[in-house]
Protein backbone atom coordinates (compact mmCIF):
# COMPACT_ATOMS: atom_id res chain seq x y z
CA UNK A 1 0.00 0.00 0.00
CA UNK A 2 1.07 3.20 -0.91
CA UNK A 3 -0.64 6.37 0.84
CA UNK A 4 -1.22 10.01 2.61
CA UNK A 5 -2.70 10.48 5.45
CA UNK A 6 -4.40 12.70 7.98
CA UNK A 7 -4.95 9.85 10.32
CA UNK A 8 -2.72 8.02 12.88
CA UNK A 9 -0.33 5.24 11.45
CA UNK A 10 -1.11 2.03 12.81
CA UNK A 11 2.78 0.54 13.02
CA UNK A 12 1.04 -3.17 13.80
CA UNK A 13 -1.81 -3.60 11.40
CA UNK A 14 0.55 -2.40 8.41
CA UNK A 15 3.04 -5.11 9.74
CA UNK A 16 -0.13 -7.62 9.66
CA UNK A 17 -1.05 -6.67 6.48
CA UNK A 18 2.46 -6.88 4.66
CA UNK A 19 2.86 -10.34 5.48
CA UNK A 20 3.16 -13.05 2.58
CA UNK A 21 3.88 -16.80 3.33
CA UNK A 22 7.17 -16.49 1.15
CA UNK A 23 8.56 -13.22 3.73
CA UNK A 24 10.82 -14.57 6.20
CA UNK A 25 12.08 -10.90 7.28
CA UNK A 26 10.29 -7.21 7.42
CA UNK A 27 12.03 -4.28 7.99
CA UNK A 28 10.55 -1.32 8.97
CA UNK A 29 11.53 2.21 9.14
CA UNK A 30 9.20 4.72 11.61
CA UNK A 31 9.72 8.42 11.34
CA UNK A 32 9.01 10.08 14.27
CA UNK A 33 8.35 13.84 15.05
CA UNK A 34 11.54 14.34 17.75
CA UNK A 35 11.74 16.73 20.71
CA UNK A 36 14.65 18.56 18.80
CA UNK A 37 15.52 21.61 20.73
CA UNK A 38 12.29 21.85 21.68
CA UNK A 39 9.83 21.74 19.12
CA UNK A 40 6.31 21.06 20.18
CA UNK A 41 4.46 20.30 17.24
CA UNK A 42 4.61 19.76 13.19
CA UNK A 43 2.91 20.74 10.42
CA UNK A 44 3.37 18.66 6.80
CA UNK A 45 2.13 19.88 3.64
CA UNK A 46 1.99 17.98 0.61
CA UNK A 47 1.51 18.33 -3.37
CA UNK A 48 -0.45 14.58 -3.15
CA UNK A 49 -0.80 14.23 -6.76
CA UNK A 50 2.52 13.85 -7.39
CA UNK A 51 3.52 12.79 -3.64
CA UNK A 52 1.90 9.68 -4.91
CA UNK A 53 3.07 8.95 -8.16
CA UNK A 54 7.11 9.13 -7.04
CA UNK A 55 6.29 7.27 -3.77
CA UNK A 56 5.01 4.73 -6.23
CA UNK A 57 8.10 4.84 -8.51
CA UNK A 58 10.21 4.39 -5.16
CA UNK A 59 8.49 1.22 -4.42
CA UNK A 60 8.91 -0.14 -8.02
CA UNK A 61 12.60 0.87 -8.46
CA UNK A 62 13.15 -0.82 -4.96
CA UNK A 63 11.18 -3.78 -5.88
CA UNK A 64 13.13 -4.43 -9.51
CA UNK A 65 16.26 -3.20 -7.39
CA UNK A 66 16.48 -5.82 -4.39
CA UNK A 67 15.18 -9.60 -3.65
CA UNK A 68 12.34 -8.09 -1.86
CA UNK A 69 8.69 -9.25 -2.15
CA UNK A 70 6.77 -5.93 -0.68
CA UNK A 71 6.85 -2.52 -0.06
CA UNK A 72 4.33 -0.47 1.86
CA UNK A 73 4.68 3.47 2.41
CA UNK A 74 2.32 5.78 4.26
CA UNK A 75 3.19 9.26 4.75
CA UNK A 76 1.18 11.59 7.39
CA UNK A 77 0.25 15.17 6.96
CA UNK A 78 -1.95 18.16 8.73
CA UNK A 79 -1.08 18.29 12.65
CA UNK A 80 1.72 16.25 14.38
CA UNK A 81 2.78 16.27 17.75
CA UNK A 82 6.20 15.14 19.44
CA UNK A 83 6.07 11.17 19.03
CA UNK A 84 3.88 10.57 16.33
CA UNK A 85 4.64 8.60 13.59
CA UNK A 86 5.23 10.86 10.66
CA UNK A 87 6.20 8.24 7.90
CA UNK A 88 6.39 4.07 7.67
CA UNK A 89 7.88 2.16 5.56
CA UNK A 90 7.67 -1.52 5.34
CA UNK A 91 9.72 -3.97 3.14
CA UNK A 92 8.68 -7.82 3.14
CA UNK A 93 11.81 -10.04 1.73
CA UNK A 94 12.86 -13.49 2.13
CA UNK A 95 15.99 -13.44 3.52
CA UNK A 96 16.82 -10.38 5.86
CA UNK A 97 19.80 -8.31 4.18
CA UNK A 98 17.99 -7.33 1.09
CA UNK A 99 14.71 -5.82 3.05
CA UNK A 100 17.66 -3.96 5.06
CA UNK A 101 18.77 -2.57 2.13
CA UNK A 102 15.60 -1.71 0.63
CA UNK A 103 14.47 -0.10 3.16
CA UNK A 104 17.23 2.31 3.79
CA UNK A 105 17.46 2.69 0.02
CA UNK A 106 13.63 3.79 0.10
CA UNK A 107 13.80 6.51 2.95
CA UNK A 108 17.03 8.02 1.33
CA UNK A 109 14.72 7.98 -1.81
CA UNK A 110 11.58 9.32 -0.38
CA UNK A 111 13.86 12.80 1.50
CA UNK A 112 15.10 13.28 -1.64
CA UNK A 113 11.71 13.61 -4.44
CA UNK A 114 8.84 13.30 -2.83
CA UNK A 115 6.97 16.66 -2.34
CA UNK A 116 6.35 17.11 1.49
CA UNK A 117 7.44 19.67 3.67
CA UNK A 118 7.38 20.37 7.38
CA UNK A 119 7.13 22.93 9.56
CA UNK A 120 8.46 22.64 12.94
CA UNK A 121 6.77 24.86 15.76
CA UNK A 122 8.28 25.60 19.22
CA UNK A 123 7.36 27.99 22.36
CA UNK A 124 8.85 30.89 20.92
CA UNK A 125 9.12 30.90 17.19
CA UNK A 126 8.69 28.46 14.14
CA UNK A 127 10.62 27.21 11.25
CA UNK A 128 10.70 25.76 8.08
CA UNK A 129 12.86 22.30 7.69
CA UNK A 130 15.09 22.50 5.51
CA UNK A 131 15.41 19.73 2.82
CA UNK A 132 18.16 17.15 2.46
CA UNK A 133 18.35 17.36 -1.52
CA UNK A 134 19.43 19.41 -3.59
CA UNK A 135 17.78 21.98 -5.32
CA UNK A 136 16.69 21.53 -9.05
CA UNK A 137 18.82 19.03 -11.53
CA UNK B 1 -6.49 30.73 -20.57
CA UNK B 2 -6.64 29.71 -17.04
CA UNK B 3 -3.70 28.49 -15.29
CA UNK B 4 -3.32 27.12 -12.03
CA UNK B 5 -0.52 27.76 -9.58
CA UNK B 6 0.11 25.69 -6.77
CA UNK B 7 2.80 27.01 -4.24
CA UNK B 8 3.97 24.96 -1.16
CA UNK B 9 6.22 25.28 2.42
CA UNK B 10 7.28 28.86 2.45
CA UNK B 11 6.44 29.76 -1.11
CA UNK B 12 2.83 28.97 -0.28
CA UNK B 13 2.84 31.19 2.29
CA UNK B 14 4.06 34.00 0.12
CA UNK B 15 1.90 33.31 -3.24
CA UNK B 16 -0.99 31.43 -1.32
CA UNK B 17 -1.85 27.74 -2.18
CA UNK B 18 -3.73 27.69 -5.42
CA UNK B 19 -3.86 30.67 -7.59
CA UNK B 20 -6.07 31.03 -10.26
CA UNK B 21 -3.93 32.89 -13.30
CA UNK B 22 -5.69 34.28 -16.52
CA UNK B 23 -3.24 34.93 -19.43
CA UNK B 24 -3.38 35.35 -23.22
CA UNK B 25 -2.67 32.34 -25.58
CA UNK B 26 0.48 31.54 -26.31
CA UNK B 27 1.93 32.81 -22.84
CA UNK B 28 5.27 30.68 -21.89
CA UNK B 29 6.27 29.62 -18.47
CA UNK B 30 9.01 32.41 -17.98
CA UNK B 31 5.57 34.59 -18.42
CA UNK B 32 4.13 33.05 -15.82
CA UNK B 33 6.92 33.44 -13.21
CA UNK B 34 6.87 37.11 -14.49
CA UNK B 35 3.50 37.67 -13.30
CA UNK B 36 4.32 35.71 -9.68
CA UNK B 37 6.88 37.70 -9.10
CA UNK B 38 4.97 40.81 -9.78
CA UNK B 39 2.21 39.15 -7.14
CA UNK B 40 5.43 38.56 -4.66
CA UNK B 41 6.53 42.29 -3.92
CA UNK B 42 9.74 42.21 -1.80
CA UNK B 43 8.96 38.93 -0.19
CA UNK B 44 9.64 37.16 -3.42
CA UNK B 45 12.95 37.57 -2.80
CA UNK B 46 12.94 33.55 -1.15
CA UNK B 47 12.04 32.68 -4.62
CA UNK B 48 13.83 35.23 -7.43
CA UNK B 49 16.92 36.69 -7.25
CA UNK B 50 18.18 40.45 -7.42
CA UNK B 51 18.17 40.02 -11.31
CA UNK B 52 14.55 38.31 -11.23
CA UNK B 53 15.61 35.13 -11.89
CA UNK B 54 13.90 31.65 -10.50
CA UNK B 55 16.92 30.69 -7.58
CA UNK B 56 18.46 27.67 -8.68
CA UNK B 57 16.69 25.64 -5.68
CA UNK B 58 13.48 26.61 -6.55
CA UNK B 59 12.08 23.37 -8.21
CA UNK B 60 9.13 23.95 -10.69
CA UNK B 61 6.56 21.76 -12.60
CA UNK B 62 4.28 21.70 -14.89
CA UNK B 63 1.35 19.42 -14.56
CA UNK B 64 3.48 17.27 -12.01
CA UNK B 65 6.54 17.07 -14.29
CA UNK B 66 9.63 19.29 -13.20
CA UNK B 67 10.51 22.09 -15.86
CA UNK B 68 14.25 22.48 -17.15
CA UNK B 69 15.48 26.39 -16.72
CA UNK B 70 16.70 25.99 -20.22
CA UNK B 71 13.08 25.42 -21.58
CA UNK B 72 11.37 28.37 -19.46
CA UNK B 73 11.79 30.71 -22.81
CA UNK B 74 10.52 28.18 -25.12
CA UNK B 75 7.71 26.40 -23.41
CA UNK B 76 4.42 27.44 -23.88
CA UNK B 77 1.68 26.56 -21.24
CA UNK B 78 -1.95 25.31 -22.82
CA UNK B 79 -5.06 26.61 -20.90
CA UNK B 80 -5.77 24.36 -17.75
CA UNK B 81 -1.91 23.31 -16.75
CA UNK B 82 -1.14 23.68 -13.73
CA UNK B 83 1.90 24.96 -12.60
CA UNK B 84 4.18 24.30 -9.20
CA UNK B 85 6.97 25.69 -7.19
CA UNK B 86 8.24 24.97 -3.95
CA UNK B 87 11.61 24.68 -2.25
CA UNK B 88 13.62 21.54 -1.23
CA UNK B 89 11.70 18.75 -0.54
CA UNK B 90 11.73 17.50 3.55
CA UNK B 91 8.94 14.76 3.90
CA UNK B 92 10.06 11.58 6.11
CA UNK C 1 12.42 -4.36 27.18
CA UNK C 2 14.56 -7.66 26.35
CA UNK C 3 12.13 -10.86 26.47
CA UNK C 4 11.74 -14.19 25.54
CA UNK C 5 7.54 -15.31 25.11
CA UNK C 6 5.51 -17.80 24.02
CA UNK C 7 2.39 -15.41 23.36
CA UNK C 8 1.68 -13.27 19.87
CA UNK C 9 4.03 -10.50 19.56
CA UNK C 10 2.10 -7.02 18.87
CA UNK C 11 4.77 -5.16 17.25
CA UNK C 12 2.11 -1.73 17.21
CA UNK C 13 2.20 -2.06 21.13
CA UNK C 14 5.87 -2.58 21.32
CA UNK C 15 6.71 0.17 18.70
CA UNK C 16 4.64 2.68 20.31
CA UNK C 17 6.49 1.38 23.75
CA UNK C 18 9.57 1.93 22.52
CA UNK C 19 9.09 6.15 21.16
CA UNK C 20 10.86 8.65 23.08
CA UNK C 21 11.11 12.27 22.74
CA UNK C 22 14.43 12.50 21.35
CA UNK C 23 13.92 9.98 18.61
CA UNK C 24 13.21 10.75 15.26
CA UNK C 25 13.80 7.22 14.05
CA UNK C 26 12.58 3.82 14.67
CA UNK C 27 14.10 0.65 12.68
CA UNK C 28 12.36 -2.28 13.21
CA UNK C 29 13.28 -6.20 12.28
CA UNK C 30 10.35 -8.45 11.90
CA UNK C 31 11.40 -12.19 11.79
CA UNK C 32 8.59 -14.05 10.41
CA UNK C 33 7.56 -17.99 9.93
CA UNK C 34 8.75 -17.98 5.93
CA UNK C 35 6.56 -21.07 3.90
CA UNK C 36 9.98 -22.56 2.87
CA UNK C 37 9.08 -25.53 0.34
CA UNK C 38 5.88 -26.60 2.53
CA UNK C 39 6.88 -25.44 5.88
CA UNK C 40 3.82 -26.04 7.72
CA UNK C 41 4.73 -24.74 11.21
CA UNK C 42 7.76 -24.40 13.49
CA UNK C 43 8.91 -25.14 16.82
CA UNK C 44 11.16 -23.21 19.02
CA UNK C 45 12.76 -23.72 22.03
CA UNK C 46 15.07 -22.08 24.33
CA UNK C 47 17.86 -22.45 26.70
CA UNK C 48 16.27 -19.48 28.39
CA UNK C 49 18.72 -18.08 31.25
CA UNK C 50 20.80 -17.93 28.90
CA UNK C 51 19.46 -16.71 26.11
CA UNK C 52 18.29 -13.39 28.13
CA UNK C 53 21.71 -12.89 29.07
CA UNK C 54 22.62 -12.64 25.65
CA UNK C 55 19.88 -10.85 24.42
CA UNK C 56 20.97 -8.27 27.32
CA UNK C 57 24.37 -8.21 26.23
CA UNK C 58 23.65 -7.98 22.50
CA UNK C 59 21.76 -4.50 23.91
CA UNK C 60 24.32 -3.37 25.77
CA UNK C 61 27.08 -3.58 23.06
CA UNK C 62 24.50 -1.62 20.54
CA UNK C 63 24.07 0.93 23.27
CA UNK C 64 27.96 1.22 23.54
CA UNK C 65 28.48 0.85 19.80
CA UNK C 66 26.13 3.10 17.87
CA UNK C 67 24.18 6.63 18.58
CA UNK C 68 20.68 4.63 19.60
CA UNK C 69 18.05 5.63 22.52
CA UNK C 70 17.08 2.24 22.70
CA UNK C 71 16.92 -1.54 22.16
CA UNK C 72 13.52 -3.68 22.53
CA UNK C 73 13.98 -7.65 21.50
CA UNK C 74 11.20 -10.19 22.20
CA UNK C 75 11.84 -13.82 20.89
CA UNK C 76 8.67 -15.65 20.54
CA UNK C 77 9.45 -19.73 21.39
CA UNK C 78 6.77 -22.78 21.31
CA UNK C 79 4.66 -23.71 18.32
CA UNK C 80 4.43 -21.02 15.38
CA UNK C 81 2.35 -20.97 12.19
CA UNK C 82 3.70 -19.63 8.68
CA UNK C 83 2.98 -15.99 8.93
CA UNK C 84 3.66 -15.39 12.71
CA UNK C 85 6.42 -13.32 13.96
CA UNK C 86 8.86 -14.97 15.47
CA UNK C 87 11.05 -11.94 16.79
CA UNK C 88 10.85 -8.31 17.39
CA UNK C 89 14.10 -6.07 17.41
CA UNK C 90 13.04 -2.23 17.54
CA UNK C 91 16.45 0.20 17.63
CA UNK C 92 15.29 3.85 18.31
CA UNK C 93 17.31 6.66 17.72
CA UNK C 94 17.49 10.05 16.98
CA UNK C 95 19.00 9.40 13.14
CA UNK C 96 18.13 6.87 10.97
CA UNK C 97 21.16 5.50 9.95
CA UNK C 98 22.49 5.08 12.99
CA UNK C 99 18.99 2.68 13.92
CA UNK C 100 19.48 0.92 10.69
CA UNK C 101 23.10 0.07 11.09
CA UNK C 102 22.21 -0.69 15.15
CA UNK C 103 19.30 -3.10 14.24
CA UNK C 104 21.02 -5.00 11.57
CA UNK C 105 24.21 -5.75 13.94
CA UNK C 106 22.03 -6.75 16.27
CA UNK C 107 20.06 -9.70 14.03
CA UNK C 108 23.29 -10.58 13.05
CA UNK C 109 24.66 -11.21 16.41
CA UNK C 110 21.50 -12.72 17.94
CA UNK C 111 21.88 -15.09 14.95
CA UNK C 112 25.98 -16.35 16.31
CA UNK C 113 24.70 -16.57 20.23
CA UNK C 114 21.58 -16.32 21.46
CA UNK C 115 20.47 -20.15 22.29
CA UNK C 116 17.57 -20.63 20.59
CA UNK C 117 16.39 -23.46 18.05
CA UNK C 118 13.79 -24.45 15.12
CA UNK C 119 12.22 -27.23 14.10
CA UNK C 120 10.23 -27.00 10.77
CA UNK C 121 7.44 -28.94 10.31
CA UNK C 122 6.81 -30.34 6.45
CA UNK C 123 3.85 -32.40 5.46
CA UNK C 124 5.77 -35.39 4.92
CA UNK C 125 8.59 -35.04 7.43
CA UNK C 126 10.49 -32.50 9.71
CA UNK C 127 14.00 -31.05 10.37
CA UNK C 128 16.27 -29.01 12.96
CA UNK C 129 17.03 -25.49 10.82
CA UNK C 130 20.69 -25.61 10.88
CA UNK C 131 22.78 -22.26 12.28
CA UNK C 132 24.19 -19.65 10.69
CA UNK C 133 27.17 -19.25 12.98
CA UNK C 134 30.03 -21.98 13.18
CA UNK C 135 31.00 -23.93 16.32
CA UNK C 136 32.59 -23.90 19.52
CA UNK C 137 35.09 -21.04 19.67
CA UNK D 1 26.84 -35.00 44.41
CA UNK D 2 23.86 -34.39 42.04
CA UNK D 3 24.71 -32.47 38.42
CA UNK D 4 21.96 -31.30 36.05
CA UNK D 5 22.12 -31.80 32.09
CA UNK D 6 19.97 -30.08 29.93
CA UNK D 7 20.21 -30.72 26.23
CA UNK D 8 18.75 -28.77 23.24
CA UNK D 9 16.97 -29.20 20.12
CA UNK D 10 18.50 -32.49 18.62
CA UNK D 11 20.82 -33.58 21.48
CA UNK D 12 17.09 -33.24 23.96
CA UNK D 13 15.67 -35.59 21.60
CA UNK D 14 18.65 -37.51 22.32
CA UNK D 15 19.28 -37.46 25.88
CA UNK D 16 16.71 -36.16 27.18
CA UNK D 17 15.46 -32.24 28.18
CA UNK D 18 16.23 -32.40 31.98
CA UNK D 19 18.58 -35.33 33.12
CA UNK D 20 19.85 -35.55 36.87
CA UNK D 21 23.20 -37.38 37.08
CA UNK D 22 24.68 -38.71 40.25
CA UNK D 23 28.74 -38.58 39.95
CA UNK D 24 30.89 -39.28 42.98
CA UNK D 25 32.82 -36.08 44.20
CA UNK D 26 35.97 -35.13 42.32
CA UNK D 27 33.98 -35.57 39.15
CA UNK D 28 35.55 -34.00 35.70
CA UNK D 29 33.60 -32.87 32.99
CA UNK D 30 35.07 -35.00 31.13
CA UNK D 31 33.78 -37.91 33.13
CA UNK D 32 30.06 -36.32 32.72
CA UNK D 33 30.51 -36.61 29.10
CA UNK D 34 31.70 -39.98 29.26
CA UNK D 35 28.46 -40.64 31.14
CA UNK D 36 26.33 -39.39 28.57
CA UNK D 37 28.18 -40.94 26.05
CA UNK D 38 27.02 -44.25 27.22
CA UNK D 39 23.65 -43.21 27.69
CA UNK D 40 23.16 -42.02 24.34
CA UNK D 41 24.37 -45.34 22.52
CA UNK D 42 24.25 -45.24 18.78
CA UNK D 43 22.17 -42.20 18.87
CA UNK D 44 25.29 -40.64 20.45
CA UNK D 45 27.01 -40.17 17.13
CA UNK D 46 25.18 -36.62 16.47
CA UNK D 47 27.26 -35.78 19.67
CA UNK D 48 30.29 -37.68 19.80
CA UNK D 49 32.42 -38.61 16.80
CA UNK D 50 33.99 -42.55 16.76
CA UNK D 51 36.23 -42.02 19.11
CA UNK D 52 34.17 -41.05 21.76
CA UNK D 53 35.11 -37.26 21.59
CA UNK D 54 32.44 -34.59 21.90
CA UNK D 55 31.72 -33.44 17.70
CA UNK D 56 33.40 -29.61 16.95
CA UNK D 57 30.48 -28.27 16.64
CA UNK D 58 28.76 -28.87 19.93
CA UNK D 59 28.71 -26.28 22.33
CA UNK D 60 29.14 -27.28 26.23
CA UNK D 61 28.30 -25.01 29.15
CA UNK D 62 29.01 -24.99 32.67
CA UNK D 63 26.41 -22.46 34.75
CA UNK D 64 25.49 -20.89 31.38
CA UNK D 65 29.16 -20.48 30.86
CA UNK D 66 30.50 -21.94 27.57
CA UNK D 67 33.32 -24.90 28.20
CA UNK D 68 36.53 -24.73 26.61
CA UNK D 69 37.72 -28.40 25.24
CA UNK D 70 41.10 -27.60 26.83
CA UNK D 71 39.39 -27.80 30.49
CA UNK D 72 37.45 -31.10 29.79
CA UNK D 73 39.80 -33.39 31.96
CA UNK D 74 40.86 -30.04 34.71
CA UNK D 75 37.56 -28.90 35.17
CA UNK D 76 36.16 -30.73 38.26
CA UNK D 77 32.58 -30.22 38.78
CA UNK D 78 30.53 -29.13 41.82
CA UNK D 79 27.06 -30.43 43.33
CA UNK D 80 23.97 -28.76 42.03
CA UNK D 81 26.11 -27.64 38.68
CA UNK D 82 24.24 -27.30 35.47
CA UNK D 83 25.57 -28.80 32.95
CA UNK D 84 24.26 -27.63 29.03
CA UNK D 85 24.62 -29.29 25.58
CA UNK D 86 23.58 -28.34 22.12
CA UNK D 87 24.30 -27.94 18.55
CA UNK D 88 24.84 -24.69 16.74
CA UNK D 89 22.06 -21.69 17.66
CA UNK D 90 19.75 -21.16 14.89
CA UNK D 91 17.26 -18.32 16.52
CA UNK D 92 15.94 -15.04 14.90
Amino acid sequence: MIGITRDVIDAGSMIEAAKKPGMGALVTFCGVVRDDGGVERMELEVYEEVAIRELEAIRDEAMQKYAIESVDIVHRVGSLSVGETILLIIVGAGHRKEAFAACEHIIDRLKQTVPIWKKEFYRDGERWVPGEAGGQE
Amino acid sequence: MKIRVKAFARFREILGSDLALDLSDGATMAAVLTTLRDRAGDEGDAIFDETGTLRTHVILMRNGRRVNRKELDTLVLADGDEVALFPPVAGG
